[in-house]
C-alpha cells in the first residue's frame, strides 16, 4: 500500500522516474473522457493533472478564476512542475475552467504536444459514436505523427486489456468497501484511485492484485457511519480523513476520479475504435455530459443503495457550475427518496473547523449518539 | 454645441421604421396559438417561424430582460433558484430564468408560460450548456439537442464535416419529430426563402459593421444592439426585412461620408469582448461623459471577417461548408443552417476567439485606443482567454481596463460604485477628464 | 480614548431564586465561539446561571473565564456541578468539560428550551457561521444547512463594519430600519465585496439622490439578510413540494439581537419569529447544558 | 502657489498642505460613516494649523481617494491612480512604478519617462480589503497594528492560513488559534497570506514595471508585510516617508501641470 500512497502524494515523481527508465513519453490529461487506451497503445503514459494546494501567486495575472483546481495546475505548470510532460489532452465539455487551464498552460508552453478532442455532448444520439469514431481517428493519427510510430491493432488490444484489467480490480476495491464491516477505509482507497491515474497500469496491476489479496485477509475495521461522497472531483483525501477521524468512513463516492473512472469497460469489438468510443459514450457521466439529467440521479441512488451508505455528502468546488447546476437534480431525487445528505462548498482549504462541524452534525443526526470526548483534537492540516 | 463637440451629430432616420417593424412583429406573435419551448433556434436562420404555433424563448434575452426590468423581482427569481440548490456559480441569466420559473409568475404577475419541449445545445459557458435541466424538473418534456464543438488548433476538414453530419443529424431529426410530437407542419418554402434573405441581410450586416471602423464612429454600441434584435425580424416578412436593412445600410454610409458622428465628442474609442451588462448599459453613457465612444466588439459586430493577403476584408470561410448548397430538401436547408451556425460568432466557441491574440486584429482594425473586459464569478465561458488576450493588447499599445461583476443577466456583483470609479481611473489614467461639469 | 464602536455589553447572571445546593442534577454548557463565549449552568434544568463574553484570543482563557463569570457569587464550583458538556468551535479547549456535542445538536436543544417545544425551524446567526436547523415535532434535527463558504464571518464583519463606518453595533440595526423604503442591498457574495460597496454607496456624485447614512446601514443588513434567506431556504422542505413553509421560527445567536436583519428575514418570509426571555446568544450553551 | 490635498480613503483622511513644492501641513484623521464631512473639516483643520495658515490662504483643494466626492471644499477631484503616480514622481523623480497599498485596494501603475501612466491594475475584488483585514487580525488577536507590523518573518515550516480571500483567511486563521497556534504565529501567516494576495496584483501587469518601485499607502509602514510582500515579489521597494501622505500629495501636485 505504502507505494499507492507515496504514488499520489508525490504525485510527480511517479512518472519522471518511469521516464527516466523507459524513455518514453508522457502525456498529461486532464479529464476522464480522454481515452487513455490510445495512448497507451503508442507507449505513451498518460498521467493525470491533479492540483494540489499552495500559495499561488503567478496565476491570477493568467485566468480570471475562482476554481482553485485550475488556477494550481497553471500554478504548478509554471513553476515548473510538470516540466516531464510532453504533450497535454483535454476534451470538449468537460469544464469550462479545465478547458481554461490548457488553454492557458499550451499557450505558455506552445513545444508541447497538444490536442483538443472532440466529445459529443449529445451522447445518446445515433450519430454520436460516429462523430466520436471519427475524432479518435484524428486523435490516433496525431498521436502517431507525435510519437513518429503508427499503433497497430495488437497493441490497441493489449491497451484495452490492461485498462480493463485496471478497472476491473480498481471496481473489487470498491466491492470490498461494500462489506458491512470494510477492512479499508475511504481515504486510503481514494488514495489507490489517484495512484491509478498516475501509474502505468501494467505495472500497478499485478501490485494492485497483490494489494487486494491482502485486503482480504485484513482485519476489518469497527462499525462505522457509512457515508457517500457525490460532486466535484478530488485532488486529495483531506475530506475523507476528515470524516474517518470522527468516526465515519466514506464508501463509495460518485466522483469523476472515482467511480466514474473505473466503472465501465471497453467491450472488445473488431472496431477497436469504435468500442472504446462506446465505452466513454456509455461510462457513468459526470454532469456537463449527462444529457438527460436522468441518469446521474439514478446513478447516485443506485451506489447509495448498494453500498447500504447512511447518508450522502454532496460536496462541491465553489465556482464550480457543472455540479453546481447538477444540485438541483441530484437533491430532488434524494429528497423524493428520503436520502439524508448534507451538501457543503469546498476549496483548496478546508476548515477543520467549519467542515469538522459540518460533518461531526451530520453524522449526529444520521445517527444520534455519537459523541466525541473533550479534549478531542483534531491534526492541524490546513 | 456641447462642450467639447468635436463632431456633427444627428439622430438616425431608420429608427422610426425600425419601432414600426418591431411593433408589427410583437403583434403577430401576441396572437399566435403557440406551444413555448426552451433553447436556442438558430443564429442565422429562424427556423421556429417555419411552424404555425411553435416559439423557442431563448433564457439569454429572457433572463436578462428580468434582470433589466425590474431589480426586486430578478433577485427574488434569482433566490427561488439558489435554494433550490443552484447557485452563484450559474450564470445570472439562467439563475434569474429558472428562478422565476420556480416561482411559476413572472414579473407582471402572469403565469410563466411553462416550456413544452427544449433545445439545449453545447455551449463554451458550461451553464449554458446545461440549459435545458430547468425546465425538466417540472415534466418529462421532449428534448432535442443541437451538438457541435468548439475548435481548437488548425481546421482539420475530416473532422469538420463529422462534427457538422452530427449535428445536422441532431437538428434534422429535430425538426422531424416536432412534426410529428407537435403535430405541425414545418413549412420548407418559408425556410428557402427565409435562408435567401439572410444571406442578403448578413451582407449588409458586415457593411454596417464595417462602417464601425470610420473615424468618427457613424453609431455608438447602443445603436448596434438596439438593431442587433431586429436581425431575427426576417419572422415576420422577409422581403420588407431585408429592404430595412439595406436602408439602414446605406444610412449608416451615408453617416460615414459626411462625417456624422454617432457620438459628437469622439474623442477616445473603446471596444468590448464580451455581452453588456444588460441592466446596466449606463455605463456607456456614463464613459461619454469623457468624449469615449464604445465601437462595439467581436460579439455585437458580429460575421467573423478574415483579411485577405492584398488587405481587403471578406467573410471567413470554412472548411466543410459552402454556401453554394443546391437549396431542395429539408435536409439541404439544415445543412445550410447549422454549417453557418456552427462557427456564428455569438458561440466563442472557435479558434479565432479563443486565441490568446484574436482581438488585435479587431482593435486595428476598429482604431481603438482601448479596451474594457467584464470578469464574471460565474458563468464564466465569456471571460475565457480574456487576461491573455489583454496582455496581447497591451503589448501593441492599447491600455486595457478589467471590472469585475454584473454579469450580463444579473446585478448581485454588481458594485456600481466602485466600477465607475474604475472608469475614472482608467480614463484619468490615460490624461482624459470629464467634458461635462 | 475614543468609542469602540464595535463593543456590544457582556453579562453575567445568577438567578436569585434557586438554592443550588438542594439541586438533584446540576449540569452546564459551555460554547466557545469564534467571536462570543457563553456558559450556562442549570439546576435540575432550570437556568441558575449565565455569562456571555467575547472570545479571547486565548480560547482556554476565555473558556475559564465564561465559566468564572457564570459562577459569580453563587459559591458553587466547578467540582459541584455534576456533568459539564462544551460545544462550539473553540469546544476543545474547555479543560474542565468531559464531553463535547457539535453545535447543530445543542441550538436546536437550547432553542426548543428558550423558544417552547413548537419550535421547527432554528436560524443560529453566528459570527463566522449561519446555520439553519429544521427540526421534528420530536427533539431530532431533521436537516440542517450552513452558510456558502463565501459567506462565512457575516456576524464577525458586522463588528468590523460599525468600527468602519464610527456607528455603534448596538445602533445599527434599528437605525437601518428608519428608512421609508429598503434600498436595493449591496452585494450578498461575501462580507468583503459587501464592505466595500456600502463604503462606496457614501459617493454622492452620481446617483440623483444621495443616500442618508441610515439607507446605507440598510442596504447592508438587507445584503446580510438576503444571504441568510439563501441558507435557510436550502433547507429540506417541511412539506414536500412547498419550499416557503418556515413554521415557528427562531432566532438564535449574536446577530439575533440586530433588528435590521431579522426584521427583514421575516418580512420576506412573512412570518414573525418566537420571542424568548433569554438571551439569544446563550441558546448553543442551554443545549449542551441539557443535552449533559 | 498653496494647494491642498485630500485623501478620503476607506479608512483615513489624510491632509497634505503644499507650498511652492514643499509640504508645509499634513493631517490624519478617521473616515467614518454618517460623520465624514466633519471629520474632514476637522482633519483639514488640523493640518491648516500646522502649516500655520488660514483655510482663505489655499488657493486650490483637490481630492482623491474613494470618498473623494464626499470632501465639499475641494474645487476637483482625481483618481488614486492618478495621485499615486503623481506623488511617487514628486518624491523619487526616477520611479519606474508605484505600489499603493491601503485598507481597501491594492494597485500599481508603471509609469513612463514623462511620469503618464503606461499601465495600470487594481486588485480583484476577491484581493480587497488586505488593509482591513491586518487590522481587525490585530485585534482580535489582541496586538496592536504596531506589535503586528514589528513582527519577523513566518516560519515556512509553519502554520499557513488561505490566501484566497481575507473571509477565508480569517476562517484559517481562528481555526489555528483554536487548535493551539500561538497568536504571533497565526499573526505571521495572516501577514505572509496577505502579502501573497498583495502580490498577485505586483505580478499582473504585461509590460514591465522597471525596477525603481514606490511603495506607499497605508501599508508601507506595517514593516512585516512590506517584508513579505517583498520575499513574495522579488522586489525591493522605495519607500518614503510619510508613504501614507502619498495620495494627498498627489492630489495637491495636481494642480501643477506635469511637466
Amino acid at each position: 500500500m505504502a507505494s499507492f500512497r507515496e504514488c499520489a502524494a508525490g504525485r510527480h515523481r511517479y512518472a519522471e522516474e518511469w521516464k527516466a527508465r523507459t524513455g518514453g513519453k508522457v502525456l498529461g490529461y486532464f479529464d476522464t473522457y480522454f481515452p487513455e487506451e490510445l495512448a497507451y497503445a503508442a507507449g505513451v503514459l498518460p498521467v493525470r493533472i491533479l492540483a494540489e494546494h499552495e500559495p499561488d501567486i503567478l496565476s491570477d495575472k493568467w485566468i480570471y478564476a475562482s476554481c482553485y483546481p485550475a488556477k494550481d495546475m497553471i500554478n504548478q505548470f509554471l513553476k515548473g512542475r510538470y516540466d516531464y510532460l510532453d504533450g497535454l489532452i483535454t476534451s470538449e465539455g468537460y469544464c469550462q475552467w479545465m478547458f481554461h487551464a490548457y488553454e492557458v498552460i499550451t499557450n505558455n508552453k506552445p513545444e508541447l504536444f497538444s490536442h483538443y478532442m472532440f466529445f459529443p455532448d449529445y451522447t445518446e444520439a445515433s450519430s454520436a459514436k460516429i462523430a466520436l469514431h471519427s475524432e479518435l481517428e484524428v486523435l490516433k493519427g496525431r498521436i502517431e505523427q507525435w510519437t513518429g510510430k503508427g499503433i497497430t491493432d495488437e497493441a490497441l488490444d493489449n491497451a484495452i486489456e490492461v485498462y480493463n484489467t485496471n478497472r476491473r480490480l480498481l471496481r473489487k476495491i470498491y466491492e470490498l468497501r461494500r462489506a458491512d464491516r470494510p477492512a479499508i477505509l475511504g481515504a486510503e482507497a481514494m488514495q489507490v484511485m489517484l495512484a491509478s491515474q498516475i501509474m502505468d497500469k501494467a505495472e500497478m496491476n499485478p501490485l494492485l492484485a497483490q494489494y487486494i489479496e491482502e485486503l482480504e485477509d485484513r482485519a476489518p475495521y469497527e462499525d462505522r457511519i457509512r457515508l457517500m461522497l457525490v460532486g466535484s472531483e478530488t485532488h486529495d483525501t483531506r475530506l475523507e480523513e476528515l470524516v474517518e477521524s470522527l468516526g465515519g468512513n466514506v464508501v463509495v463516492d460518485e466522483l469523476d476520479n472515482g467511480t466514474s473512472y473505473c466503472w465501465n469497460e471497453v467491450i472488445p469489438q473488431k472496431d477497436r475504435l469504435l468500442a472504446i468510443a462506446l465505452r466513454y459514450l456509455g461510462r457513468p457521466h459526470n454532469p456537463i455530459k449527462d444529457c438527460n439529467w436522468l441518469r446521474r440521479p439514478q446513478h447516485i441512488f443506485e451506489l447509495f443503495e448498494d453500498f447500504t451508505v447512511d447518508g450522502v455528502l454532496v460536496v462541491k468546488q465553489i465556482y464550480c457550475a457543472p455540479h453546481g447546476t447538477d444540485n438541483y437534480a441530484v437533491w430532488k431525487i434524494l429528497r423524493e427518496r428520503n436520502v439524508p445528505f448534507h451538501f457543503f462548498e469546498r476549496d483548496g482549504s478546508i476548515p477543520v473547523d467549519e467542515t469538522g462541524l459540518r460533518l461531526e452534525a451530520f453524522m449526529n443526526m444520521l445517527r444520534p449518539g455519537l459523541t466525541r470526548l473533550a479534549g478531542w483534537h483534531t491534526p492541524l492540516s490546513i | 454645441m456641447k462642450k467639447g463637440q468635436l463632431w456633427e451629430t444627428r439622430p438616425l432616420d431608420s429608427w422610426d421604421k425600425a419601432k414600426e417593424l418591431r411593433a408589427k412583429w410583437q403583434k403577430s406573435i401576441e396572437s399566435k396559438e403557440k406551444v413555448v419551448g426552451q433553447g436556442n433556434t438558430s443564429f442565422v436562420v429562424d427556423w421556429q417561424v417555419c411552424f404555425p404555433a411553435i416559439t423557442v424563448i431563448e433564457d439569454n434575452p429572457a433572463g436578462s430582460m428580468i434582470a433589466a426590468k425590474n431589480d426586486p423581482f430578478a433577485r427574488k427569481s434569482r433566490l427561488a433558484c439558489e435554494i433550490r440548490g443552484w447557485g452563484r456559480e450559474i450564470c445570472g441569466y439562467h439563475g434569474t430564468l429558472w428562478g422565476t420559473q420556480f416561482l411559476g409568475y413572472q414579473e407582471d404577475g402572469s403565469p410563466f408560460p411553462k416550456r413544452k419541449f427544449t433545445v439545449p445545445f453545447p455551449c463554451i459557458c458550461d451553464s449554458h450548456t446545461k440549459r435545458g435541466e430547468q425546465c425538466r424538473a417540472f415534466e418529462p418534456i421532449p428534448r432535442w439537442a443541437n451538438d457541435y464543438t468548439c475548435y481548437i488548433g488548425e481546421y482539420d476538414e475530416e473532422r469538420e464535416k463529422a462534427m457538422l453530419e452530427h449535428r445536422n443529424y441532431c437538428s434534422l431529426k429535430m425538426i422531424n419529430e416536432m412534426e410529428r410530437v407537435f403535430d405541425q407542419k414545418f413549412d420548407d418554402d418559408k425556410m428557402i426563402e427565409m435562408i435567401r434573405a439572410e444571406s442578403t441581410i448578413a451582407q449588409y450586416r458586415q457593411d454596417v459593421s464595417y462602417y464601425m471602423t470610420f473615424k468618427p464612429a457613424p453609431l455608438t454600441v447602443k445603436d448596434i444592439y438596439s438593431f442587433y434584435t431586429l436581425g431575427g425580424l426576417t419572422k415576420l416578412d422577409p422581403e420588407e426585412t431585408v429592404n430595412f436593412w439595406k436602408m439602414f445600410r446605406d444610412e449608416v454610409k451615408w453617416r460615414v461620408d459626411n462625417q456624422i458622428a454617432g457620438l459628437g465628442t469622439e474623442r477616445y474609442r473603446w471596444m468590448e469582448a464580451h455581452p453588456p451588462s444588460w441592466h446596466y448599459l449606463k455605463y456607456y453613457r456614463y464613459m461619454e461623459q469623457y468624449g469615449a465612444v464604445c465601437i462595439g466588439s467581436q460579439y455585437s459586430n458580429g460575421t467573423p471577417m478574415e483579411r485577405k493577403p492584398d488587405g481587403s476584408l471578406v467573410e471567413r470561410a470554412y472548411p466543410g461548408f459552402s454556401k453554394d448548397i443546391a437549396l431542395e430538401t429539408r435536409e439541404d436547408e439544415i445543412r445550410y443552417m447549422t454549417g453557418l451556425d456552427a462557427r456564428a460568432p455569438h458561440h466563442f466557441k472557435q479558434d479565432e476567439y479563443l486565441r490568446p491574440n484574436a482581438l488585435n486584429e479587431f482593435a486595428e482594425l476598429y482604431q481603438v485606443d482601448g479596451a474594457m473586459f467584464g470578469l464574471w464569478r460565474g458563468g464564466v465561458g465569456c471571460n475565457m482567454l480574456r487576461k491573455e488576450q489583454a496582455m496581447k493588447l497591451r503589448l501593441i499599445g492599447k491600455s486595457v481596463l478589467f471590472f469585475e461583476g454584473s454579469q450580463p443577466g444579473d446585478r448581485t456583483d454588481l458594485d456600481e460604485k466602485r466600477f465607475l470609479d474604475q472608469l475614472d481611473g482608467w480614463m484619468e489614467g490615460q490624461g482624459l477628464r470629464k467634458l461635462e461639469d | 480614548m475614543t468609542q469602540d464602536y464595535r463593543k456590544w455589553p457582556e453579562f453575567d447572571w445568577l438567578s436569585g431564586m434557586i438554592d443550588w445546593k438542594k439541586a438533584e442534577k446540576i449540569t452546564a454548557g459551555v460554547d466557545i465561539g469564534t467571536t462570543s463565549a457563553q456558559a450556562a449552568i442549570l439546576c435540575d434544568g432550570q437556568l441558575f446561571g449565565c455569562a456571555n463574553i467575547r472570545t479571547g484570543v486565548d480560547f482556554r482563557k476565555t473558556a475559564d473565564i465564561v465559566m468564572e463569570r457564570a459562577l459569580g457569587q453563587s459559591g458553587m464550583k466547578t467540582e459541584d456541578i455534576t456533568e459539564i458538556v462544551s460545544t462550539g468551535w473553540g469546544h476543545q479547549n474547555v479543560a474542565y468539560a468531559r464531553r463535547s456535542l457539535d453545535e447543530i445538536q445543542c441550538h436546536a436543544k437550547g432553542a426548543r428550551y428558550m423558544y417552547g417545544p413548537e419550535v421547527t425551524t432554528v436560524v443560529d446567526l453566528g459570527g463566522q457561521t449561519t446555520k439553519a436547523i429544521r427540526l421534528h415535532s420530536w427533539d431530532r434535527v431533521m436537516d440542517f444547512m450552513l452558510n456558502d463558504k463565501c459567506a462565512t464571518g457575516m456576524g464577525r464583519n458586522i463588528e468590523i463594519l460599525c468600527d468602519i463606518l464610527q456607528i455603534s453595533i448596538e445602533e445599527i440595526g434599528e437605525k437601518s430600519l428608519d428608512v421609508k423604503m429598503d434600498p436595493e442591498p449591496v452585494s450578498t457574495t461575501c462580507f468583503a465585496f459587501a464592505d466595500t460597496e456600502t463604503i462606496g454607496q457614501f459617493r454622492t456624485d452620481f446617483r440623483a439622490e444621495a443616500m442618508s447614512p441610515n439607507e446605507i446601514y440598510a442596504s447592508h443588513l438587507f445584503a446580510v439578510a438576503w444571504r441568510i434567506l439563501g441558507t435557510i431556504g436550502k433547507l429540506q422542505p417541511l412539506d414536500v413540494g412547498d419550499i416557503t413553509v418556515y413554521k415557528e421560527l427562531a432566532f438564535t445567536g449574536g446577530l439575533a439581537k440586530n433588528p435590521g436583519i431579522t426584521a427583514r428575514i421575516e418580512r420576506e418570509l412573512g412570518v414573525t419569529a418566537l420571542r424568548s426571555e433569554y438571551d439569544p446568544q446563550l441558546a448553543g450553551a442551554i443545549g449542551a447544558a441539557l443535552l449533559a | 502657489m498653496i494647494t491642498a490635498g485630500i485623501d478620503v480613503g476607506l479608512e483615513n483622511i489624510k491632509v497634505v498642505i503644499l507650498q511652492d513644492g514643499k509640504i508645509i501641513g499634513r493631517g490624519i484623521g478617521r473616515t467614518g460613516g454618517a460623520g465624514r464631512a466633519s471629520a474632514i473639516e476637522s482633519v483639514m483643520a488640523s493640518a491648516l494649523q500646522e502649516a500655520k495658515i488660514e483655510a482663505g490662504n489655499v488657493e486650490k483643494t483637490i481630492a482623491t481617494g474613494k470618498g473623494r466626492y464626499d470632501a465639499a471644499i475641494a474645487g476637483e477631484q482625481y483618481t488614486e491612480l492618478v495621485t499615486a503616480a503623481r506623488a511617487a514622481r514628486f518624491l523619487h523623480p526616477d520611479a519606474d512604478a508605484v505600489v499603493d497599498a491601503g485598507a481597501d485596494e491594492t494597485l500599481i501603475a508603471s509609469m513612463e519617462k514623462d511620469g503618464r501612466i503606461r499601465e495600470s491594475t487594481i486588485n480583484q475584488k476577491c484581493a480587497a480589503g488586505i488593509g482591513t483585514f491586518l487590522r481587525n487580525m490585530a485585534d482580535r488577536l489582541e496586538m496592536s497594528l504596531e506589535e503586528l507590523g514589528a513582527l519577523p518573518p513566518a516560519d515556512p515550516a509553519g502554520i499557513t492560513v488561505s490566501d484566497g480571500c481575507v473571509v477565508f483567511g480569517e476562517m484559517d486563521a481562528l481555526s489555528c488559534l483554536n487548535h493551539g497556534a500561538s497568536p504571533k504565529e497565526v499573526a505571521e501567516a495572516v501577514i505572509e497570506s496577505a502579502a501573497i494576495r498583495a502580490c498577485s496584483v505586483i505580478k499582473e501587469p504585461t509590460l514591465p514595471i522597471g525596477d525603481k518601485i514606490l511603495l506607499v499607502g497605508g501599508l508601507a509602514k506595517n514593516a512585516a508585510f512590506v517584508a513579505a510582500l517583498e520575499r513574495q515579489a522579488g522586489i525591493r521597494f522605495i519607500i518614503p516617508t510619510d508613504a501614507e501622505y502619498a495620495g494627498a500629495l498627489g492630489a495637491a501636485l495636481t494642480a501643477i501641470p506635469l511637466s
